[in-house]
């Protein structure tokens, strides 16, 4: 019950997107397709919850002077592998992600729950919290790839359905991530503001 | 082959480096601050409303551990329970103090007044009561702009539109006495919240002589002073024409209310009486 | 022409009632006369209830610093000593008068023969004009002795006379200047004597043509008065323009005009300040400008202190119909008489009558960031800003936006188009820095 | 007898309402509006109208069902806030673009910050730009309506031709009286300079702006594009050309005096001009497009906060 | 256990030890991904060849880099050989002129130098508008199908600067740097063929 309120946490009442804020460079960058941001989310989610697992197996051994290096070389060494394993099996994703994977190291949302639970809880726990906080990430993210991509291409997952004609381009663009961004915040604050 | 040790050694010799770096750094810069304020401090609601007297929660926990005392230092949101937690983890001595709730004691609004003239300009008290005693002419009671509901960070205040009066909620209040400080004319007070919430106290603050007052406001203390005489606990006052019933004092005997002449003493939250009540705003105030 | 150096606006003059000479108000048979009629620490009273007291005797003593006289203007049985409620509803320590017959102290000279031989000397001068419980009359009523009681190491250079009447509506310094020039030049005269300079300076707007005109015939026959005219723009007669105007010189933030080298003084006053010396007679009564669009009957008249203000209406021809609003003063600065059955006071300088259309406020909007506050507001500050720090209320920050340095001439409010209570906010503002400085002095 | 009033002081107001502004700058934006249904027919009119129609429909449903608040419509503001759009686009648009153009504008970048008076940007330039940047292909800024005078059958119908400024551009030779009085190609409202004068002139008079932001915006951009014509004539457009040709005017009189997004004090509207000015001819010059009045305007609103900081004005007594 | 203190020999310790642990797995991931990355690349490399390539089933030969005056980088040219006879190439070039910086371009041309194909290898150029370049220039419609074309003899510049193919809408510097790049490899081609 417990672990399952972890887990909801973080896809619903502690979003690390549409709550937190929490991640932006990723969520900004990788949306201009729900494909593209499946895919950052899915690598993001890995990473975190390994990230998660060995900081909270570690974290006794770690003195707290130290623990941001720490957990940045944990993080970091797991995105490498993350990168290295997609570059040599699935380059096609890699073309299209290639260049924001090593950003996952300084992906807030991983040194965060890093700092602000792994490193306070068991591992299990933290493995809910990683899986959970990592599925939010994905969800939003997929969320606003897919806006953006319908708004953008008139497609949605590379399917086309509104025939020749072009998006709305800007939606494709880096202003347009941050439009939509917003109203979807805007939407979600008010929707919780009703049912409360 | 050499690549494995070549990045083992690169990355362990920059793990060793940094870890010296920030040894002597942390011993550098290391700031000695009190742990159990952090731990004061998660106790606390951390809503920072203020209501402690402090800028915020954390200001309040350091005051606390400084003080090394509860002595006048008191979370009026937390109350009972954190104050004896922190007490417990400072190892001191709780002070006690009972439960209490923002009333306001004024029940003229715009059921028991008449308008003599009408306000213009800006909707706030403080600027309303510098220009003109009231819309009904009392120059104490309440000027219905609601200072009180835009500072209340609980939400724990609202406008009647009926009566033009603010009406605390009980469940939301939690005392931190901020819509205490910014009323303009005094009119509300923070009182005891009374066994099983029950409260007697006069709803009014005009301290002009009797026939004044009545001109003004049907519900006003004309200071006549019947309640002071029955009431058999000695807890009634008349002071500057003005009733004051010390909740310390008070039994919840209910006879002071009964025989008050302009029902400007109110009870709530008590048990419909068997004889009917003459007057009726007792109820509005209860709804 | 002369005028202050920035912002400023020129609401319609609408001087109804200038060419209505002054006219002597009945005396009331019941009168009610506050304790204390000024700025600063309540007088102390002096005679009981029961007792018959003269015109022109003294009923409250100052026993304080800042504080004045207040005097009988009435002859007549004392009633009562109680509470009354001034025009704003709340309630003033005040003596209740029956009015019997009009007799005055015997010193006091009720003819009217100019005198114009100045016997004081200056400290006896200060002296006198505190004894006789003269105030400022331009509205603030502050005590006007202590103005000219300098502080160590400061000289004053000119004396300024506050003659402008920059408020729409009003007449009465107009009619006091056309009628009784001579009584406000020899006043003028003894103030400059008090002040031991040899320059007075008379700030007169335009729109008064021939006040300045009779004004500077008769000044040829007193030295060293200067008869000044003025732009017509409002707020000419707020202290610190009208001395930039008239001098160039600016008064810093927080000081008083002495520190440039000014004593600032209203015309009325001057015209007092005559009557104290020479007459012997304390302020006991002054000049009232009856007005408004709808009112039939357009006066000036001689009122004096404690005359109910229902009364002075009746007298005019009542309350018009569609009457909104009675406005104690001014339009611009006046305060609004939310109680008709209070008495006149000191400074009770008019009763302006406005219908509901036009007194009452412009619809509000948001605000459209014109900027026209700011254009128009005669101490350089950012209204626009004071009023959203306000609308949040960050104090604070409202006094590091100077918010104390207005002097609420309530330029901004009537120039909004967007009909922000702007100044409404600031005076809030400055309600709440005053308790944060209170509460900083007490630290 | 009615009950009387209290309030503080003062007790009159101006008689200048916002209202009373809006409406002003209504019919100073008429006389551009007449040359352009002169010159582009019965088009320009329609994109206008649409515009204005669908502005004020943004408005009112956002009020009435988003943020359930009085509606404001009869301002007059979205109506200034759709001419201005549909001034800004050419006349062969098609409609339903000019209908998302009122929905970014009205809803983006005017109903999200709060309404009338709260907008950091000018709602009708956010709109414009945000069409040019989603709908290259359909709001090219390199094809424009060529101006075809309303009698005047001897020219068919829906010529394209390049603007003013791209022919000067490409090395064309334009005709400044054509420019001055609107026979050229450009969006709708745009094209006329004496129009826009006169509409310029009737704000001015009505004091509803003040010369500050269109004389410094005019000067900075004319002695900027002077200087750079001095120095090299051949790449470089002569400033009478930059003045006239383009949004300049348009920019120079009614968008960038949008006394919302503009600084408050004078001071900081001369810094504001200048920026204007400047930047104008910097995008016109160096940039890849020919136009760059609106990204001019949009960059020195995102900086008004700042001037308003650095301009406040000299207070008495220090 | 407690948690570790902040002494010198613990953060020493702690700290070295995980990354001594971080790069040992690393350094061992890096050497079983590094074959089926650089198979990747290759494979890439090849497709792309022989997708442009004008004959099918042609035997690649040895590639060859030439440098041209006043270009910065080499072009490689990657020679088709049918029945060991020279039967045209596939040339990787590139432009800096794009909108956004480089783009890199595979072009295939016949033994004449008419131009059978192209790939888009690298390009950052807007998406919805500069990004078209990998599909403008051979789809069949209006002036815009390179395909067929010889730089030798049809002017590979755009209409609005006088020469044969339609620009893309909107893109006019994304097509231009395109057919700056094909003209740099029809320049290059020329250049190899004198040097055989």
């Amino acid at each position: 019950m417990n672990r399952l309120k972890i887990l909801f946490n973080g896809i619903l009442k502690e979003n690390p997107i549409f709550v937190l804020l929490i991640g932006m460079c990723p969520t900004l960058a990788t949306t201009t397709s729900a494909i593209n941001a499946l895919g950052m989310g899915l690598s993001t989610t890995f990473v975190l919850i390994c990230s998660n697992i060995v900081i909270a197996a570690l974290k006794n051994f770690i003195p707290d002077n130290v623990r941001i290096p720490a957990f940045v070389v944990i993080i970091a060494s797991f995105v490498t592998i993350v990168q290295l394993v997609m570059e040599a099996y699935v380059p096609a994703l890699y073309a299209s992600l290639g260049i924001y994977i090593p950003l996952i190291v300084v992906n807030c949302l991983i040194l965060a729950r890093a700092e602000a639970f792994a490193n306070k809880n068991t591992i299990f726990d933290s493995m809910f919290d990683g899986i959970g906080m990592g599925l939010g990430f994905t969800l939003a993210l997929t969320i606003l790839g897919g806006v953006r991509e319908i708004l953008g291409s008139g497609s949605l997952f590379n399917l086309k359905f509104i025939g020749d004609n072009d998006g709305i381009l800007i939606f494709v663009l880096a202003p347009g991530a941050f439009i939509t961004l917003g109203y979807i915040i805007a939407l979600i604050n008010s929707l919780s503001k009703k049912k409360s | 082959m050499s690549i494995i040790i070549y990045s083992v050694l690169v990355l362990v010799l920059t793990g060793i480096i940094s870890a010296v770096i920030l040894y002597f750094v942390a011993q550098k810069f290391r700031i000695v601050e009190d742990p159990r304020i952090d731990l004061v401090a998660e106790k606390l609601p951390g809503a920072n409303c203020g209501g402690c007297g402090y800028a915020g929660c954390r200001s309040l926990a350091e005051a606390i551990v400084k003080a090394g005392s509860l002595e006048g230092l008191r979370c009026p949101v937390g109350g009972e329970k954190i104050s004896s937690e922190i007490a417990e983890l400072l190892g001191l001595e709780a002070s006690t103090a009972e439960p209490q709730i923002a009333v306001v004691r004024c029940n003229g609004g715009r059921l028991n007044t008449t308008s003599k003239v009408m306000y213009e300009g800006v909707q706030d008290c403080l600027y309303a009561h510098l220009n003109f005693s009231s819309e009904g002419g009392c120059p104490n009671g309440c000027l219905g702009l609601g200072n009180c509901v835009g500072v209340c960070a609980f939400d724990a205040i609202k406008m009647d539109p009926k009566s033009g009066l603010p009406v605390v909620d009980e469940e939301k209040c939690v005392a931190c006495g901020l819509c205490v400080k910014t009323c303009p004319r005094h009119i509300i007070e923070l009182r005891n919240k009374g066994i099983k919430n029950r409260r007697v106290f006069v709803s009014c603050v005009n301290t002009e002589k009797g026939a004044l007052a009545k001109k003004n406001c049907n519900v006003a203390c004309i200071g006549c002073g019947k309640c002071e005489k029955v009431c058999e606990f000695d807890a009634i006052k008349i002071e500057n024409n003005l009733a004051y019933i010390d909740f310390n004092k008070c039994k919840l005997c209910r006879k002071c209310v009964q025989e008050c002449p302009t029902g400007a003493i109110l009870e709530i939250n008590f048990p419909p009486r068997k004889e009917k009540l003459t007057i009726d705003q007792t109820q509005s105030i209860q709804n | 022409m002369k005028t202050f150096n920035k912002g400023g606006v020129h609401p319609q003059e609408n001087k109804l009632s200038n060419d209505s000479a002054i006219e002597v108000f009945p005396l009331p048979k019941q009168a009610v006369v506050f304790v204390s009629q000024h700025l600063g620490a309540p007088s102390t009273l002096v005679v009981q209830k029961g007792d018959k007291v003269k015109a022109g005797q003294l009923i409250a003593k100052a026993e304080q610093f800042i504080c004045a006289n207040t005097h009988s203007p009435y002859s007549g049985t004392i009633t009562k000593i109680d509470f009354a409620t001034d025009f704003t509803g709340y309630k003033k320590p005040a003596v209740y008068i029956d009015v019997e017959g009009d007799e005055w102290m015997e010193d006091i000279d009720t003819s009217k023969d100019i005198v114009r031989e100045i016997k004081l000397d200056s400290a006896q001068i200060i002296e006198k004009i505190k004894e006789m419980g003269i105030v400022g009359l331009g509205g603030a009523a502050f005590p006007t002795h202590i103005k000219y009681m300098l502080p160590q190491g400061k000289k004053a250079d000119f004396l300024i006379i506050n003659a402008v009447e920059c408020e729409p509506y009003l007449t009465s310094d107009y009619r006091l200047m056309k009628e009784k020039a001579e009584e406000c030049l020899t006043g003028i005269e003894i103030l400059k004597k008090a002040l031991n300079v040899d320059k007075a300076l008379v700030g007169i707007e335009a729109n008064k043509p021939d006040a300045i005109e009779h004004l500077t015939k008769i000044s040829k026959n007193y030295k060293g008065i200067n008869i000044v005219p003025l732009k017509t723009k409002y707020p000419q007669g707020a202290e610190k323009q009208l001395i930039y105007a008239l001098t160039k010189r600016e008064v810093p933030s927080g000081k008083l005009p002495i520190e440039v080298g000014c004593v600032v003084n209203n015309i009325g006053t001057a015209q007092a300040v005559y009557y104290a010396i020479q007459k012997n007679m304390p302020l006991v009564q002054n000049i009232l400008t009856f007005t408004g669009k709808n009112v039939k009957q357009k006066k000036n008249l001689l009122v004096r202190v404690g005359t109910p203000i229902q009364s002075v209406i009746d007298y005019c021809g009542g309350l018009p119909e569609d009457t909104g609003k009675v406005i104690s003063g001014g339009p611009m600065m006046g305060k609004a008489i939310s109680d008709l059955s209070a008495p006149t006071v000191k400074t009770t300088s008019a009763l302006l009558l406005m219908s509901k259309k036009e007194s009452s406020r412009k619809e509000e909007t948001n605000c459209l960031r014109c900027g026209k506050c700011v254009t128009v507001c005669p101490m350089g500050l950012e209204p626009i800003k004071i009023a959203q720090l306000a609308e949040n209320r960050l104090w604070e920050d409202t006094e590091k936006s100077y918010a104390m340095d207005c002097i609420e001439c309530g330029s901004c409010l009537y120039t909004c188009p967007a009909g922000r209570p702007l100044l409404d906010l600031i005076r809030v503002s400055k309600n709440h820095i005053g308790d944060i400085r209170r509460k900083r002095a007490q630290r | 007898m009615a009950l009387l009033t209290v309030s503080g002081s003062p007790h009159v107001q101006s008689n200048q309402s916002t209202k009373k502004i809006m409406w002003t700058v209504i019919i100073a934006l008429f006389p551009a509006l007449l040359v352009s249904i002169y010159y582009f027919g019965i088009d320009a009119l329609m994109v206008t109208l649409t515009s204005v129609v669908f502005c004020v429909g943004f408005e009112w449903l956002i009020q009435k069902y988003i943020l359930k608040t009085k509606t404001t419509i009869g301002d007059g503001s979205a109506i200034i806030t759709g001419v201005l759009l549909a001034f800004n686009l050419p006349s062969n648009v098609p409609l339903w673009i000019v209908g998302i153009g009122a929905l970014v504008a009205i809803g983006v970048a005017k109903m999200s910050y709060g309404g009338l008076g709260k907008n950091p940007f000018n709602p009708a330039l956010v709109g414009r730009v945000f069409l040019f940047i989603s709908f290259p292909s359909k709001v090219a800024m390199s094809e424009w309506p060529l101006p075809k005078p309303l009698f005047d059958s001897s020219i068919s119908d829906a010529l394209t031709g390049p603007t003013p400024l791209l022919a000067l551009k490409n090395g064309q030779v334009v005709d400044l009286w054509n420019m001055f009085i609107g026979a050229t190609g450009g969006s709708i409202g745009e094209v006329s300079a004496i129009a826009l004068l006169i509409g310029g002139l009737i704000m001015l008079f009505r004091k509803v702006i003040t010369w500050h932001i269109p004389v410094s915006f005019l000067t900075t951009a004319g002695v900027f594009s002077l200087i750079l014509w001095l120095v090299n004539p051949s790449e470089f457009i002569h400033p009478s050309y930059q003045i006239l040709a383009g949004g300049m005017l348009l920019g120079a009189i009614f968008m960038a005096t949008d006394m919302v997004t503009s600084p408050i004090t004078y001071k900081g509207q001369l810094i504001f001009g200048c920026g204007c000015g400047i930047l104008t001819i910097i995008f016109r010059s160096f940039g890849p497009m020919p136009e760059g009045v609106s990204f001019a305007i949009l960059i020195m609103n995102a900086v008004t906060p700042l001037i308003d900081k650095a301009s406040s004005p000299k207070r008495f007594g220090y | 256990m407690a948690k570790l203190d902040s002494s010198l020999k613990n953060m020493v310790l702690s700290l070295s030890l995980i990354s001594f642990v971080a790069s040992a797995v690393l350094a061992v991931g890096f050497s079983l991904t590094k074959e089926p990355i650089i198979k990747a690349q290759q494979k890439k490399q090849q497709d792309a060849i022989h997708a442009v390539m004008p004959i099918k089933d042609a035997k690649i030969g040895e590639k060859v880099e030439i440098k041209l005056d006043g270009k910065p980088d080499a072009f490689i040219i990657y020679p088709a050989l049918k029945d060991g006879e020279f039967a045209g190439a596939a040339i990787q070039t590139y432009s800096y002129e794009g909108y956004a910086g480089k783009i890199e371009v595979m072009v295939g041309l016949d033994k004449d130098g008419t131009i059978s194909n192209y790939t888009v290898l690298a390009a950052s150029e807007t998406p919805g508008l500069g990004s078209k370049i990998s599909e403008w220039f051979k789809t069949t419609k209006g002036n815009q199908d390179i395909r067929g074309k010889n730089p030798g003899k049809d002017n590979f510049i755009v209409k609005k600067d006088g020469g044969d193919f339609d620009a893309i809408t909107a893109s006019t510097i994304s097509s231009r740097a395109f057919l700056s790049s094909i003209r740099s490899a029809f320049e290059a081609f020329k250049k190899y063929k004198e040097q055989k």
